[in-house]
């Protein structure tokens, strides 16, 4: 799974588009137990990712996520600009000076983005978060890339194991964000996080360059 | 939704422009930030006491600002931390000798935006503390989540750190009147109606005619429990019931009770809640020796209310009785 | 029914007692004729002012007792005039050297009442006069009806008359400026949703969802027309439309300008509103000289919002800056 | 028609138990383009009058009238308070010291009871109010009596005119009372005050004693 700027710039996007195009979904989900606007909240940050696409620095893959991550955390509220604003600076970080890279470096900065999110929030794994999806994700693009899979493969596995731990997740009891106050009463649906995150790999697995 | 409302992504931005044109002379408002500050903050010789918070929860805490209460609010959207920048970017506008004091109600979004505001903060060598607020009782098995909820509350800490802040104490006599305050405070809310943040058009939840939520976040999030609507005689047993043993306040004890509007309840109700609890106070030896009713932390348009009570002592409540001004005056 | 309640025929006694325990030191409650007053009145150097009127209106009239306001309020039933005896009641406790003068929102039965009530007052040689209030524009064709209605602006009649009565004026003067500023108060209201009062238990009208009243009353009568909801721009342009010509009010007028809720609206939104009118006022050469936002004249838990002008002189502009504090208090 | 005091308890307490039995009815019909509470402001007032039906000052109909009168006008409020207690009171006056009376008595009483609701609310005939059932149902008591009709016969006449009254109002515009402020909106719907009129003769004569 080597890359190069093209890629990242093409994850960005189609990252954008579909938070852009769940705003409404994403906020239903996270009405359920929590106060909605977590939809509303990814958009407006990614609305200005969409505005000044052209304008990023594009010096390297690094930069360009760097860049990206403080536009961001620039505008998103919420839990929501804290989490995926560090996460994207991680990854931006971890891709700092290289223009082309190996799949190594992305399952390292996919890595470096969860530190981050815990640092943040304090988050472990079954608290019913975004990492209950995204962690089990990214330890499938590992086998997956261990395994020689194809880049495209590679993705599709990652997709369908968050959608099976996003799913997972309606049987946690929250513990961390809003919808942790409502203890046992959050057992039964999704979190929106995570399924946000299931949502974004399908949209990425579903077009990724030659399928 | 109704609502009177232009652009739902307007809603905010709209809202503090009114601040601004009603109070002129005395109120700064920097659009690039959503920054509502007093006009002759910063002070040298005065801590800066700042809140931020996601809005929706008017008159908290874009209305607070005045003398003796908040020098500044930052606010984010409708029910959504500000974006730690914005907190940043207050903090370095309010930076004072005698160092600023970031007020954060105890939620996920909040406590991360105010942190990494902090470290920005210190980074450029603003003094700068922050204080958390966690006195919704509603929350159990606080210990091993994210803690209890900031909720109204707010308003005593606000009031207790903005009067010592006034008289010229250091940062850590004000943070030291903060933490007292929010750890002799307690509040539980009730909603009868759910709310409508602008941005969704539609009801955060429902709730039937007969229904009401025993212990609703002032973000609509769900209660202890959804329970049949009961005569208000009722209703305040069961808030009392939820905060007077929780501190516990016993027998002797003075408070302050606050009787707070969720936003759709008139102050004709909330005048009538105020007057059992404060008759079955009296009849449990506690003394009600200051009363507040109206709305201090609202939640949108929910109909509903929360009952507050703070343990007195001679400090705290000399700090209340200090006189302050807000944005949001009657006269 | 979502309301705070016990027994609905209760409420107003029920909601008078809350008062009553949140202002202990400065309220005297009179149980038999539902009688808010401040406890040190009647004072012989100053003429007593009385409001009386149907419940449901809270802040008004109840909570706007205190020095440099009413020095006493004589509610009715929720929406309902007080009966005759409590007014004249009323006027006997309040009676003082200088005269009682009793403010009336201009319905039918509160003048009946009110009427009686000063034949009866007199009677027992009680220095007694009646001002009625009637700033509403909604009111069309009033020359052949009953005449306008009384709302939001009666606020700014009680400031005036409570500063004018507290410098030791005497009635007639007092008189002369009440009906001065109600001879320069314009009101309109907008309602988003009905209201339900405790003892019918049902919304007094239906509104569809995507609905507004225009012109509505502040019990729930309807107004001068029902119209699809429109944005908050356009609903202060149909607001001002109808004020603004009606006195006129001209380039060059100054204005106190209030965005009073109906209830059920939340303050956020009222802010919103006040920023689009101050704006338009502005862009018309109208200077906004005195800022009012917030709950002054409700009905209920309707949502909703009224605009009030008055245009001021260096009288009036004086008296509404003098000092005044009220039962419902903020700190 | 000639009556002494237990006819005129008679008549007080089928009203009191008419307008008891009728509040949330009377209350809808004032909510059409009112304010609802014209029901709940009689009831609380008659509901008193019940209470202390037994200890009234009986020494003739003129003086219990005027107790009663008294006893409703200290406790209702709204427009209903003083046009209704005013009524009461002019009846009582009509009657006081007529141990026994005649039929011109009773209309004397109601013509000035009639003055009296007009001297408080400035109401003329048409302008929608309950004036527009009473007075024609006091003219036809007068045509009745000419005409040497029993008073069953009398009374019955009397409510039919005020039922056929009361529903002509929802011809006209109302020009007094909160209904007035809806201009032409008032058109359509029955005054509250005129169709009370009519379902309290209607009571009235139902039960006429020695029907
Ligand atoms: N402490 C945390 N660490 C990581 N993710 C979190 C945490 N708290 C909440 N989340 C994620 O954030 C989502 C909600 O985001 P958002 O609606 O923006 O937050 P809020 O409204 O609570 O401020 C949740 O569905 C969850 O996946
Ligand atoms: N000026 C008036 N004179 C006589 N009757 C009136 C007058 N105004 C209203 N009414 C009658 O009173 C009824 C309403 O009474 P009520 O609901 O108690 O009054 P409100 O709520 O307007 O104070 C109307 O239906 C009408 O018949
Ligand atoms: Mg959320
Ligand atoms: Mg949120
Ligand atoms: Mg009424
Ligand atoms: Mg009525």
């Amino acid at each position: 799974m080597p890359g190069s700027l093209s890629d990242v710039e093409y994850v960005v996007r189609s990252l954008t588009d579909t938070v852009l195009e769940n705003e409404r979904y994403f906020g239903e989900l996270d009405a359920v137990v929590g106060d909605g606007d977590f939809g509303y909240s990814l958009a407006r940050g990614f609305e200005i990712v969409a505005e000044n696409w052209d304008d990023f620095d594009r010096t390297d893959p690094g930069v360009f996520l760097t860049k990206v991550a403080m536009t961001i955390s620039a505008r998103i509220g919420g839990t929501s600009g804290p989490i995926w604003g560090t996460a994207v600076l991680r990854m931006g970080t971890a891709l700092k000076g290289k223009p082309t890279f190996e799949a190594a470096d992305v399952i390292a900065g996919l890595r470096a983005a969860v530190a981050g999110i815990q640092a943040r929030g304090k988050a472990e794994l079954g608290d019913k978060t975004l990492l209950d999806a995204l962690v089990p994700a990214i330890d499938t693009l590992e086998q997956q890339v261990a395994a020689g899979a194809s880049p495209a493969d590679a993705v599709a596995a990652m997709a369908a194991t968050a959608r099976r731990c996003a799913d997972d997740t309606a049987q946690l009891q929250a513990r961390r964000g809003r919808a942790s106050y409502t203890g046992e009463r959050s057992i039964g649906s999704v979190d929106a996080g995570a399924t946000a995150i299931a949502v974004i790999l399908e949209r990425l697995a579903e077009q990724w360059p030659g399928q | 939704m109704k609502k009177f409302v232009n652009d739902p992504k307007q809603f905010v931005p709209e809202m503090l422009k009114g601040i601004a044109l009603a109070n002129p002379d005395t109120i700064t408002y920097v659009p690039e930030y959503n920054l509502i500050m007093r006009a002759d903050a910063p002070n040298d010789d005065k801590v800066s006491i700042v809140q931020g918070s996601g809005s929706g929860h008017e008159p908290a805490h874009v209305m607070a600002v005045g003398p003796g209460m908040l020098d500044a609010a930052c606010p984010g959207d409708v029910f959504a931390a500000p974006p730690a920048d914005y907190v940043f970017e207050t903090a370095k506008r309010l930076a004072s000798e005698k160092g600023v004091l970031l007020l954060v109600n105890n939620y996920t979004g909040d406590r991360m935006a105010f942190e990494m505001a902090q470290e920005l903060a210190e980074a450029e060598d603003i003094k700068c503390a922050t204080l958390f607020i966690d006195d919704d009782v509603a929350v159990q098995d606080s210990t091993w989540t994210v803690g209890r909820r900031g909720v109204a509350g707010n308003f005593f800490v606000i009031k207790a750190v903005g009067a010592k802040a006034e008289q010229g104490a250091d940062l850590d006599e004000v943070i030291r009147v903060g933490e007292k305050v929010n750890s002799v405070a307690r509040t539980m809310g009730i909603a009868l109606t759910a709310c409508t943040p602008p941005a969704k058009g539609a009801p955060l939840f429902e709730l039937a005619d007969d229904e009401m939520e025993v212990g609703v976040g002032i973000h609509g999030e769900p209660g202890r429990r959804r329970a049949k609507l009961v005569s208000a005689d009722e209703i305040v047993d069961e808030l009392l019931g939820a905060v007077v043993p929780d501190l516990p306040f016993v027998a002797g004890d003075r408070v302050a009770l606050m009787i707070n509007g969720l936003g759709g309840t008139p102050i004709s109700e909330l005048y009538l809640l105020f007057g059992i609890a404060a008759q079955r106070l009296a009849d449990q030896g506690i003394v009600v020796a200051r009363s507040y009713v109206g709305e201090y932390c609202t939640s949108l348009e929910m109909a509903g209310a929360s009952l507050t009570l703070v343990r007195l002592d001679d400090e705290i409540e000399e700090l209340l009785a200090a006189p302050a001004s807000i944005v949001n005056r009657i006269f």
